[in-house]
């Protein structure tokens, strides 16, 4: 299988950006996060001791509606929780994060924007990361369908995701813990736990075997696994950034 | 502050200095533009555009849907362009901004008011079905002269794009898949792009294709929209400094032959993009046939 | 010294990467923050350094420094005793409002924070003029004010660094991790080598320019090279083009020494300025 | 701390205390937690500061019908937090709609048009075969939610605004979950016209404008014509949320809920000697809607003890420690239910849980989302879906008395 491709600090305007690429959706984006600076039209609705997170999800091919408000407000949630913004030079300013679909089909009014946020969530870190914005953790994200038949699919392909009875979306901490969790469809709770664990191998890389005996899951590399995906990005682009330092050492 | 930063005086004075000398920050010829680089997405209609630092992305689309009741024999066509904090930092997000309407505008004029794409092609069944159309265009990186950018972004993506043939049947509209025919090239009746002139020192010089700090510094600008067979389509001498009439006139003549220049430039690169796919198209194909011998 | 560390957010930094020179109190640089384990079970005090920035680990022996180096396009946050080059924005009775990097609060510049500057003798600045200053203070809390000063307020002088008003010349933009290098690049004694932080321009430029007279450098923290060639002549204005373009190839194409000397000789080719 | 043991013994208040009111102004954070959290000394029980237990939801009402002018209404009340939710049904000609003369030519499934539906009759007593019900329902929009927040309804919330992230954040769970719950039946929403078998008449009629081929001939011969949709009943469903104190989206969910339950369509046919859709107007034609099953949907908030736990230099604690030190000690977060506009003020991290429960009792969730944290994991989310069960036997009651 293919993994995902990314890219780090392609633009030059912005202060961090990031473009990543998800083979089985066929969905890319690209990401810019500038911060900190200053919001001035919304100056009231400022936090006084915080930065203020910005989120903004634009469709490559038709307008913003609703549920580009929705997912806007998932991933603000979220990326609050990470960002740290008390740090110096971050009380009262804004950390305004753009993430643009530019590749893939756009999701319809009303249809679930699942399959997305995965790929929206991986830009939107990569963005902060290359934009220096100072945060507490990282994370990584995995998408996973049920099928009809009770099969657990990771990162099903559109067409997989429609015909599925359950799409589960899960972020996991670098620290392991569940940081987010988007559930949708008819399950039980059961299925739920068979789900994260799934997630969290994707996530992580898990030793744990299933609950109910059957194979360990291997200690694979980082290789594969989410989070070691993030990771050897944005070691590679340091080590080409940081060329003169590390080759003189 | 919707606004770029003003630039300082340094700055100001010394591009004004430099352009009385004939010099420009990169180096460049007054009548030239930036390095131009088109590619493709994988999707038809998808094309990523380099203009020096300035880039920009487009994406084509298009549905069926029901035509204007006034116009029951035209499809539709929008440009639908939107400045976000990605490609500068002084761009608001779900704001809309002058420049943003002052672009929009132009694109319009240039492109969809000369009909450069022919709307009544887009018919499918009079009064009951179109093809709708949408140009999305994406400023992702904002150096300057974004018109001239977004302009033959848009055009490359409407000549690259093929929507799904659709045919009539018993009254009945039936679309075809990809994969089950061919799908069609829009009907491209000319090709308008957008020519911007900045004008500095008192007129005394006028260069094509500014930076973001050429614009700043510039004390007028001039737009000429012109096709290869020197119809000129759009001509805006929207704000700054006056400009001497004669001077439309002979930038006329520039505007034209540049327009020339970039029309083969896309030309080519089109031709050598489909070509790819034709390619890689047959490759899938006899693939395929081979699978089904085995 | 070891393979280099690259760390994330959140991740800790071993104490074997640490300077191991205890007589002086480590100092942290920007992207790392010392956290304490509020876990019962080790000892009270335990202390953790972590990253908050994705970066490489550098760490100075002599200086007892440990800091992150993060993505050159990010944005300058000001840092006290910081030099920067700034832009007056307004003034108002006791200060010159000035902005350091666009898009954010003004930095304030004290009307008699000058070199011998009194009431009647302090400069008169004008908007959009540049002044070449040191970060003096970020204030404390939420809506801090920046402060920034162009004399230094032991000795009274605007030495070292050559503060105060930037007449003529030109700034261009570079990252702030192109600044950064810049900057150690220009405050280390130039005798020791051609090639400090893996930058050879600017003294390449340096000799080839010699003969035409010489030019004026300035680096601000914030991303910004002010160049003054007016010893030039008529040459002045190719003479700063070049200078800017080489600075900026070399910052966005990452050039290594080698190519630095040869984009020097090829710009100053076709400008006609090679010598 | 002597201030939380003034407001937690407020029979002997020591001379420099602050009236309870004004310490749950100034320090809310502290107040909830010495509601929570009292002085081991006092024997207070570990309650909320508006009185509830943890895992208790507040007092619920709900009234159907009260709007006269809609199809279907309800009103629902969650403690403070009230919304109307109305239904108005309008009809769509199938041929306004553009798609409907399209048909995809095979291959490609992404989009399945169903246009000649009455081809196979049998799809109406197939229950479930609900994907021509996702497409009719989702692409042709038959579902039309629209929320709004009123002016007033909240400090803050003035005249003219444009419609805040929040309500349309809000109108898009709403629209997602009718979808993704597939609450409507499609086939409720449709209105068909039997044509009329003409018999020996048909073919000559055909003879007139053109000539017949052997396919037409066969099928007009065979059997009676098929059935064809000839319009569609779209549901415009507005909420507003008059007043809010806290959790909008299971007051705007449960007011959805009631008032499609109370939502009448009147008796439409094709009318064909004018070439229009008729309604009936008599009350006695009209028919209610078949709902699938009844999603509840449950809100919870985590009110940590630590209000700068995530911004404070200390050591995030890895998966593994927080269990171990979960397991002793007194517990540093609560999981509130159904959290007040108070509580909502100090939460970060959130969870909310529509589940559905079959005959046999079994729990079923729809959704499950959580997010803001990293304290509520497999254990806390188990549980929750255990409350979230009971809350919904006490919804289905309530929703039934309405």
């Amino acid at each position: 299988m293919v993994g995902p491709t990314a890219s780090l600090s392609n633009l030059s305007r912005a202060d961090g950006s990031a473009s990543f690429k998800c083979p089985t959706t066929g969905c890319s984006v690209l990401g810019s996060v500038n911060a900190p600076i200053e919001l001035p039209a919304r100056r009231d609705a400022l936090k006084p001791e915080e930065a203020t997170v910005e989120v903004f999800v634009k469709p490559g091919n038709t307008t913003a509606g609703v549920g580009e408000r929705y997912v806007e407000g998932i991933l603000r949630t979220m990326l609050q929780k990470v960002i740290l913004g008390r740090e110096r030079g971050f009380a009262r300013r804004g950390v305004v994060i753009t993430l643009a679909i530019i590749g893939g089909d756009a999701v319809e009014r009303g249809d679930s924007y699942l399959t997305l946020l995965p790929a929206l969530l991986q830009t939107a870190l990569l963005a902060l990361l290359s934009a220096a914005v100072p945060m507490s953790m990282t994370f990584s994200t995995a998408l996973l369908a049920v099928t009809k038949s009770g099969d657990i699919i990771s990162d099903p392909s559109p067409v997989d995701a429609k015909t599925a009875s359950s799409l589960h979306v899960l972020a996991f901490s670098s620290k392991g813990h569940l940081l987010l969790n988007e559930s949708q469809g008819r399950f039980d709770f059961d299925t739920w736990e068979f789900v994260r664990e799934r997630a969290y191998s994707t996530c992580r890389g898990a030793v744990v075997a299933g609950s109910d005996g059957d194979i360990a899951m291997d200690e694979e590399g980082e290789e594969g696994r989410a989070d070691g995906f993030i990771r050897e990005t944005v070691e590679d682009h340091l080590h080409r950034d940081y060329a003169w330092k590390i080759d003189s050492a | 502050m919707s606004k770029e930063a003003s630039l300082s005086v340094a700055e100001r004075e010394f591009i004004l200095e430099a352009l009385r000398q004939d010099s420009r920050l990169d180096g460049r010829r007054a009548d030239q533009f930036r390095p131009l680089n088109i590619s493709f997405g994988e999707e038809y209609g998808h094309v990523k555009l380099e203009l020096g630092k300035t880039r920009i992305i487009v994406r084509i689309s298009s549905e069926v849907t029901k035509p204007r009741d006034d116009r029951p024999f035209d499809g539709l066509f929008n440009i639908n362009l939107e400045l976000s904090a990605m490609g500068s930092p002084a761009w608001e997000n779900g704001r809309t901004n002058e420049l943003e309407a002052y672009v929009t505008h132009v694109l319009d004029s240039v492109i969809r008011r000369s009909n450069a794409l022919d709307t009544e092609s887009l018919c499918i069944l009079k009064g009951v079905s179109c093809w709708s159309i949408r140009a999305d265009v994406h400023i992702i990186d904002y150096d300057g002269n974004i018109t001239d950018a977004a302009c033959i972004a848009i055009m490359t993506g409407l000549q690259h794009f093929r929507r799904p043939d659709a045919v009539v049947r018993d009254g009945q509209v039936v679309v075809y898949g990809v994969e089950e025919r061919v799908p069609v090239a829009l009907n491209i009746t000319h090709k308008p792009l957008s020519i911007t002139f900045n004008t500095f020192n008192e007129g005394h010089n006028v260069i094509l294709d500014s930076t973001r700090k050429e614009e700043q510094a510039s004390e007028g600008e001039l737009v000429i929209g012109i096709n290869n067979g020197g119809d000129v389509c759009f001509m805006s001498k929207f704000s700054g400094a006056p400009i001497d009439a004669m001077e439309v006139v002979t930038q006329s003549k520039v505007a034209l032959d540049k327009v020339k220049e970039i029309n083969a430039q896309i030309e080519k690169v089109m031709q050598t993009d489909l070509a790819k796919r034709a390619k890689k198209g047959m490759a899938e194909e006899s693939r395929a046939t081979n699978d089904r011998e085995i | 010294m070891s393979a280099p560390l690259i760390l994330l957010p959140g991740d800790e930094v071993l104490r074997d990467h640490l300077p191991s020179n205890n007589s002086n109190p480590l100092k942290l640089g920007p992207g790392l923050r010392l956290l304490s384990q509020p876990s019962s079970k080790s000892k009270a005090g335990n202390h953790v350094l972590t990253a908050t920035q994705a970066g490489l680990v550098t760490t100075d022996a002599k200086r007892n420094t440990v800091s992150i180096l993060s993505f050159s396009n990010r944005r300058y946050i000001p840092t006290v005793n910081d030099l920067v080059i700034a832009q007056i924005h307004h003034s108002s009775i006791d200060y010159f409002h000035c902005m350091v990097t666009p898009h954010t609060a003004h930095a304030l510049l004290g009307q008699l924070s000058f070199e011998g500057a009194t009431k009647k003798t302090r400069p008169m600045l004008k908007q959009g003029e540049l002044v070449y200053a040191r970060v003096l203070s970020i204030g404390v809390g939420a809506g801090a004010e920046v402060e920034l000063t162009c004399v230094n307020p032991a000795t009274g002088k605007s030495e070292p660094g050559g503060l105060g008003p930037l007449v003529g010349g030109m700034v261009f933009d570079v990252s702030t991790g192109m600044a950064a290098r810049l900057l150690r690049a220009s405050s280390s004694s130039s005798e020791q080598s051609d090639t400090i932080d893996g930058l050879t321009v600017v003294s390449e430029l340096g000799k080839k320019l010699e003969s035409l007279g010489g030019f004026e450098l300035a680096v601000g923290r914030n991303g910004k090279v002010w160049v003054d060639c007016s010893n030039a002549g008529d040459s002045a204005i190719k003479a700063t083009i070049a200078i800017g373009r080489c600075l900026q190839t070399t910052d966005e194409k990452n050039l290594n020494p080698a190519d630095q000397k040869k984009l020097v000789t090829r710009t100053l080719r076709e400008m006609n300025l090679a010598s | 701390m002597a201030t939380p043991a003034a407001t937690a013994a407020p029979s002997v208040p020591p001379s420099l205390s602050l009236p309870p009111s004004q310490f749950a102004r100034l320090q809310p954070h502290a107040y909830l937690l010495a509601h929570l959290c009292p002085p081991s000394a006092s024997n207070q029980p570990s309650i909320r500061a508006n009185g509830r237990a943890p895992s208790q939801f507040r007092v619920t009402s709900a009234n159907a019908g009260s709007l006269t002018h809609t199809n279907g209404s309800a009103v629902v009340r969650i403690g403070d937090t009230a919304a109307v939710c109305g239904v108005r049904a309008e009809l769509l000609h199938t041929e306004d709609i553009a798609s409907w003369s399209v048909s995809q030519a095979s291959g490609s499934n992404k989009r399945r048009r169903l246009a000649d539906l009455g081809g196979k009759p049998s799809e109406e007593e197939d229950d479930e075969d609900t994907e021509e019900d996702r497409a009719h329902i989702e692409d042709l929009n038959l579902l039309v939610p629209n929320l709004s927040l009123s002016t007033g309804c909240a400090p803050g919330f003035i005249p003219g605004a444009a419609p805040s992230a929040l309500a349309q954040s809000l109108s898009h769970q709403i629209l997602s979950l009718l979808h993704s719950t597939r609450l409507v039946r499609a086939d409720d929403l449709r209105v068909w016209y039997q044509p009329p078998n003409l018999g020996p008449e048909e073919p000559e009629r055909h003879n007139e404008d053109e000539p017949m081929d052997m396919d037409a001939e066969q099928s007009a011969t065979a059997e009676e014509k098929p059935r064809e949709i000839k319009a569609f009943w779209v549901l415009y469903i507005d909420i507003m949320i008059i007043s809010l104190a806290g959790n909008p989206f299971d007051a705007a969910w449960a007011a959805v809920l009631a008032a499609l339950r109370d939502t009448k369509l009147p008796k439409a046919w094709w009318d064909v000697d004018n070439e229009t859709i008729v309604c009936s107007d008599s009350v006695a034609d009209a028919r209610k809607l078949s709902l699938r099953g009844l999603p509840v949907s449950s809100s919870f908030g985590v009110f940590e003890a630590d209000a700068a736990a995530g911004w404070r230099a200390h050591v995030i604690p890895d998966v593994t420690e927080q269990e171990q030190k979960g397991k002793k000690g007194s517990p540093e977060r609560w999981i509130l239910a159904d959290p007040d506009g108070y509580e909502e003020g100090l939460i970060q991290e959130r969870a909310s849980i529509v589940v559905d429960k079959e005959k046999d009792g079994k729990t079923t969730i729809v959704r499950m989302e959580k997010n803001g944290g990293w304290t509520v994991d497999t254990e806390d989310l188990r549980q929750l879906v255990e409350i979230s069960g009971r809350r919904w036997d006490e919804m289905k009651r309530i929703l039934d008395q309405c």
